[in-house]
């Protein structure tokens, strides 16, 4: 595992030296950064945790309209408007656990995804342009990161990359600490039988409340590094587009099988640059794409190498 | 008369294999007891034969007709059935739903008033809550509501998994009376249970099964003169 | 004012005949098989694009009558088949529920703009089955809602009676209840499943044509029939039919009042916070067991 | 047909993951434009409008004798980061000569293309967007607005509503409109212009997309009996699903439509059920006769081609592309991005409809030559009853009472 996110990064943090002026490019390496984040919290809340959410895009979402409503309406810098917007995802993130970490499993997905689905008709409504959502237009202008004298903002690609990147490294070492930890080996046997677990004196609501904090609490920083970066946001990000691409992540990497969703963030955000030219046979070849996977690579690029050579399985 | 005929029977849950080589057989009318450890395949054996389980090898040969890898309602059909030692019931629905669908396959629809009627005077307790709801009822009521259900699938051959599993005696003694009864019908009865010592008295054939394959075979006057088997019969 | 309120209390049954109409076949499938079905809205949209193909470009003969005649066998073959190939594959494997939703998400996704593809972004319009309205005093009726609400209504009320009294429909019932069970009494378990899964397709099929009259073939629309459908299925209790019908009709009214009342911006955050109150106190829905 | 397509869009992947090898002498321009989700419809009638303009000029000889080739991009609906990509895509890495897009966003596209110098034409006719040039003109001095905004449109409609020749029974109007910037726009304008003449708004109702069972609203207008209903909602369904319902049990009023009447669905499915129903096209070509000969060529040779009317959106896409085309010609380099600019923002072009020049804030402002054009919908088709600026009947086609007013 360490080797591989290891190799991953090193690579990524040369590729600006050939790319940095084409805009593109660093568009797309930046958003791979920031969705392998993403996604990954998601697979250690579904795959490791074994929480059936849907509530990881709302969560997102969450934390960068918040980070972009403290730094409009309220003039905070942006440094600290991220990090509030962290904490505040992560204390949403808390209050949603509450009630569905009692469920089982297809209910989670529901109360979580209701969460999503409420999002857009507050953000768009009355309730949320008074908090400054700026309703359906949503709010065209974030101001960038400004870092002692240094911007950072999708008109600055490359301070921007290392930036994400520094923080990236951040979140994934925490998130593989989680894995490797105690806790790790606890969500597992929580997914797999909690009563057993919970016979071994491992607290399932205890844990899975933790994780659900951790989680929300990255993604929304994420969400809210993501809202200064394009300086702009509007409820299309709640679009099922989105959900479903994060989803492809997942399933190409593996579910629970950390870190094939950073592989599955690097193919999918790749595949789906390719694919844009084709207009609406883009979301028609992803959707395919998920079924055949579904069915056919049922652990993801991990599990497939760890199929090919047995060499890998320590890294699952 | 033969009537079952097991041949090298291999069983895996996933990875784990749990039947190695298994043999049995069961002639018409009789009564089989199967002994042993739990946890070591005898509900397994049961399952397999009954096509409930996915992954099996060997032979099963029922009344001359090879009945291995084919799907457990063409089984039920054949007239075998399984009485699961944790019931299976249908939890929200009355036993009289339950006992009718027990008559699900298509010679038992036939019978299913005389078998009704069966049924009725060998469980007059459960006659009396026809209306109730399955989930409602005490362990022992549940049991016999499945062993109920069983006998309604008009089956010739019937595989009676721990029928006494977590009863008190009283009703113990119930099943006993029950299986005799239902041996009298002219049924077969396998049945996977140690806890009813009094069964071996009426067993025409004893098996034993230890860690997946059988360690004994024979009558139950073999079983009692066998010197190795004494601490399994220490409730004699 | 009387009459106001009697408009709305008619929207309300429209609106709830609708939805009953749109849940319905998610709760049975779901109820059934534990497989939640997130390509159900686009089932819904290929009943839609079927009648539109039947009626329009082709210019079928019958009208109405030949479309569902066609309709019934061809969804049933598609829900049956799609059970087969792609959801009973993965029940062999652990956290299939999981995967059978990230499956059926892909699989909308591709349904959606397949029918882009094919069909072009731009809404079809169905002619309506029934035209006319019905005036009673003040207040005035489309034939076609009427038609609707007796339609949903009646189909739910009878389809739950063929559950609860007929062998086949108990036999769903047990399979619902306990599929090991089933199997041991003799229940073709994995038959019912796909069969479960096709009638349910029929069913949001059968409904498509219907609503499509009403609100016309949008192929961007499937997702928000699915996420109503979801809603009233979760609210009345996944799987419980009798649930459906009650929750289809107390969220058509909470709509219409609200809508109202308060105007109609505050109509989808009225709906998704009653759910989530509902969903936070009593997760099993109105009528659902634990 | 379909088959083809994906073959030729399988081409595009491999021209877009292969290299440039084989790079023809052409003079390539991006099209971004919604060719999925809510917006596909509107999309697709710019796009009619770019693809007939490029082909004129490819089969005259093409653009300073090189054939143009256009790159299309899906902006889906308009995420902030899918609009930012498509720029980045087509003008970063594809480096185009222009863009031509219509309706784009809502001011994320001007920023994402202001980042570049290549002309970038757009329709999105709502003010943020328009406020996003404001803040910074030298930055996004590249950006050229083809149509004015949903305020100015919507004092339009005030002037047409006022002067329709026609006597109101009351002073009471219902606006419903979308919670969109759009449709919030035109109904704030609207009832700020109608109250200021002593109207009563008796009611503003904001509607989420989809919504298709009215009778809540429409009991409450029932009651109110208003001279005037105003619907802005830029999406077929809603807005057929409204009129069938009002139909039912109408009341005395006009039913003002504006933008809402241009979505191609609206009419064929309506027909001549929509008879009597008002609205309006942002640089429209008036109709059902063309203003002069010319002019009527182009709208039959359309109509020959993709065999329906006129929809919002296609004329003004097209007077776009060979505006800048003329600007090309004339500076001799598609790459000149400053000289085309200069010449784009001084020189004016000659359209159809007579000489089109950009005013305030980039903008083709309407104007005679490309006006602001209220329709009446008669026997099932749209039929121009004013111009606008100034406000003027078009031709002598007369407005008709609607059918469902009672004396």
């Amino acid at each position: 595992m360490v080797l591989i996110l290891g190799g991953f990064y090193c690579v990524m943090g040369i590729l600006p030296l050939f790319f940095a002026n084409t805009a593109h490019i660093m568009n797309i390496l930046i958003m791979i950064l920031i969705w392998a984040v993403v996604a990954s919290c998601w697979d250690v809340i579904m795959g490791f945790a074994g929480i059936f959410s849907f509530g990881q895009v709302a969560f997102y979402v969450i934390g960068a309209y918040a980070s972009a409503i403290l730094s409009v309406s309220l003039d905070i810098p942006p440094v600290f408007a991220i990090i509030m917007a962290g904490v505040i995802t992560g204390v949403l993130g808390v209050i949603v656990g509450l009630p569905c970490l009692k469920l089982a499993g297809p209910y989670v997905a529901l109360v979580t995804f209701a969460v999503h689905m409420t999002l857009i008709p507050f953000l768009k409504g009355p309730l949320g342009r008074a908090i400054g959502s700026g309703g359906s237009q949503g709010i065209l202008t974030i101001p960038p990161i400004n870092l002692l004298g240094v911007a950072f903002s999708s008109e600055h690609l490359v301070p921007f990359f290392y930036l994400t990147l520094f923080l990236t490294i951040i979140c994934t070492l925490i998130l593989a600490l989680i894995i490797k930890s105690y806790w790790g080996t606890a969500f597992l046997a929580l997914k797999d039988s909690e009563n057993f677990a919970t016979s071994l004196g491992i607290s399932a609501f205890k844990y899975k409340l933790m994780v659900f904090a951790i989680t929300s609490f990255i993604t929304g920083l994420f969400g809210a590094l993501y809202a200064h970066y394009v300086g702009m946001l509007s409820t299309k990000m709640l679009s099922m587009d989105v959900f479903t691409i994060l989803m492809i992540m997942m399933v190409i990497g593996g579910i629970g099988k950390y870190p094939g969703v950073v592989v599955g963030a690097v193919v999918t955000v790749t595949i789906s640059q390719l694919l844009a030219p084709l207009g609406m046979y883009r979301p028609l070849i992803m959707g395919a794409m998920v079924v055949i996977l579904v069915l056919f690579l049922r652990d993801g690029v991990i599990g497939l190498a760890q199929k090919i050579s047995p060499l890998q399985r320590k890294f699952g | 008369m033969l009537m079952l005929k097991v041949n090298k029977l291999n069983a895996y849950y996933g990875e784990s294999h749990i039947l190695k080589d298994v043999s049995v057989t069961v002639d018409q009318g009789q009564v089989v007891v199967m002994m042993g450890p739990n946890g070591h395949g005898k509900s397994t054996l049961l399952k397999s034969i009954c096509g409930l389980v996915e992954k099996v090898s060997g032979e099963i040969s029922y009344n001359g007709e090879d009945i291995i890898g084919s799907t457990a309602n063409n089984i039920v059909n054949l007239g075998v059935i399984y009485i699961a030692e944790n019931r299976e019931l249908f939890p929200y629905m009355t036993v009289k739903d339950n006992l009718k669908l027990g008559a699900y396959s298509k010679n038992a629809r036939v019978n299913e008033k005389k078998n009704m009627e069966w049924v009725a005077s060998l469980f007059p307790k459960l006659m009396e809550r026809q209306k109730q709801l399955a989930s409602t009822m005490s362990g022992g009521e549940a049991k016999m509501l499945a062993i109920a259900r069983g006998l309604m699938s008009d089956a010739d051959l019937l595989f009676i998994d721990e029928p006494a599993l977590g009863l008190q005696p009283s009703y113990r003694m119930d099943i006993l009376e029950i299986i005799k009864e239902i041996s009298k019908q002219g049924k077969t009865v396998f049945l996977a249970e140690q806890n009813i010592p009094q069964l071996t008295e009426m067993a025409d054939k004893i098996y034993i099964m230890e860690e997946g394959s059988i360690s004994f075979e024979g009558s139950k006057d073999d079983a009692l003169n066998n010197e190795d088997l004494k601490e399994i019969f220490l409730g004699l | 004012m009387v009459f106001e309120i009697i408009d709305v209390i008619i929207s309300g049954l429209i609106n709830g005949s609708v939805y009953a109409l749109m849940a319905v076949g998610l709760t049975l499938v779901y109820g059934v098989t534990k497989a939640f079905n997130f390509a159900y809205g686009s089932f819904y949209n290929m009943g839609g694009y079927f009648a539109w193909m039947l009626l329009i470009p082709l210019g079928m003969i019958g009208g109405y009558f030949s479309v569902f005649f066609a309709a019934i066998p061809v969804l049933f073959a598609v829900g049956y088949l799609l059970e087969k190939v792609l959801v009973s594959p993965l029940r062999k494997h652990d956290d299939w529920e999981m995967k059978v939703m990230m499956l059926t998400l892909g699989l909308s996704l591709f349904m959606d703009f397949g029918y882009q593809a094919v069909f072009g972004p731009n809404i079809k319009s169905l002619p309506g089955m029934i035209e006319g309205t019905l005036e009673i005093g003040q207040v005035v009726l489309f034939h076609q809602d009427v038609a609707i609400f007796i339609l949903s209504v009646g189909g739910m009320l009878c389809f739950g009676w063929i559950l609860n009294n007929t062998r086949t429909g108990m036999a769903v019932q047990a399979v619902a209840q306990n599929p090991a069970g089933a199997q041991i009494v003799g229940i073709p378990k994995d038959f019912i499943f796909a069969a479960t899964f096709a009638i349910s397709t029929i069913m949001v099929g059968l409904g498509g044509i219907l609503l499509c009259q009403k609100t016309f073939v949008d192929p961007m629309g499937s997702t928000n029939i699915m996420i109503k459908a979801w809603v009233i299925t979760a609210f009345g209790g996944m799987g419980s039919i009798s649930g459906s019908l009650y929750a289809a009709f107390i969220l058509g009214m909470l709509e219409a009042f609200v809508g109202w009342h308060f105007g109609m911006i505050y109509v989808q955050i009225a709906t998704l916070a009653l759910l989530l109150v509902i969903l936070a106190v009593r997760p099993q829905g109105l009528m659902g067991r634990e | 047909m379909k088959t083809l397509k994906f073959l030729v869009a399988s081409l595009a992947i491999f021209m877009f993951v292969g290299p440039w090898a084989f790079a023809a002498e052409t003079i390539k321009i991006g099209v971004p434009l919604a060719m999925t989700g809510a917006y596909a419809g509107s999309g697709d009638n710019y796009w009619k409008g770019i693809e007939m303009a490029t082909n004129e000029i490819n089969q005259s000889g093409g653009l300073l004798g090189k054939q143009i080739e256009i790159i299309r991009f899906d902006s889906q609906e308009f995420a902030p980061e899918i609009v930012m990509q498509g720029a980045d895509y087509l003008c970063g890495k594809m480096k185009v000569s222009s863009i031509h897009a219509g309706w784009a966003g809502w001011g994320q596209d001007i920023r994402a293309y202001g980042k570049y110098d290549a002309p970038f034409f757009c329709d999105d006719g709502a003010m943020p967007s328009v406020d996003v040039y404001k803040s910074d003109p030298e930055k996004y001095y590249n950006t050229y607005f083809i149509t004015d905004t949903g305020g100015d449109q919507a004092n339009s409609m005030f002037n047409m509503l006022t002067a329709l020749p026609y006597e109101y029974p009351n002073k009471k109007i219902v606006i419903i409109n979308t919670d969109d910037t759009w449709g919030m726009e035109v109904g704030d304008t609207l009832s700020k212009r109608f109250k200021k003449i002593g109207w009563k708004v008796a009611k503003r109702e904001t509607v989420p997309y989809g919504t298709n069972e009215w009778g809540p609203i429409l009991t409450k207008v029932r009651r109110i009996n208003p001279a005037i209903i105003h619907i802005e909602i830029p999406s077929s369904q809603e807005v057929i699903t409204f009129f069938r319902q009002f139909i039912k049990k109408p009341t005395n009023s006009i039913l003002s439509y504006g933008w809402s009447i241009t979505p191609l669905e609206v009419l064929a499915t309506m027909g001549k059920d929509a008879d009597g129903i008002v609205g309006e096209m942002p640089a429209g070509m008036p109709a059902p006769v063309a203003p002069n000969p010319k002019a009527q060529a182009w709208v039959d040779k359309y109509m020959d081609i993709y065999k329906h009317a006129i929809p919002a959106g296609s004329w003004i896409a097209y007077t776009g592309v060979m505006a800048w085309a003329d600007a090309v010609t004339a500076v001799g380099d598609e790459y000149n991005f400053k000289a085309v600019n200069k010449h784009l923002k001084e020189a004016g072009y000659e359209g159809l409809q007579g000489m089109i020049k950009f005013g305030e804030n980039n903008t083709w402002h309407a104007q005679p030559a490309a006006p602001i054009v209220h329709y009446q919908v008669q026997n099932g088709q749209l039929v121009a009853l004013y111009t606008d600026p100034p406000i003027k009947p078009y031709k002598d086609y007369k407005f008709q009472v609607p059918r469902w007013i009672k004396k």
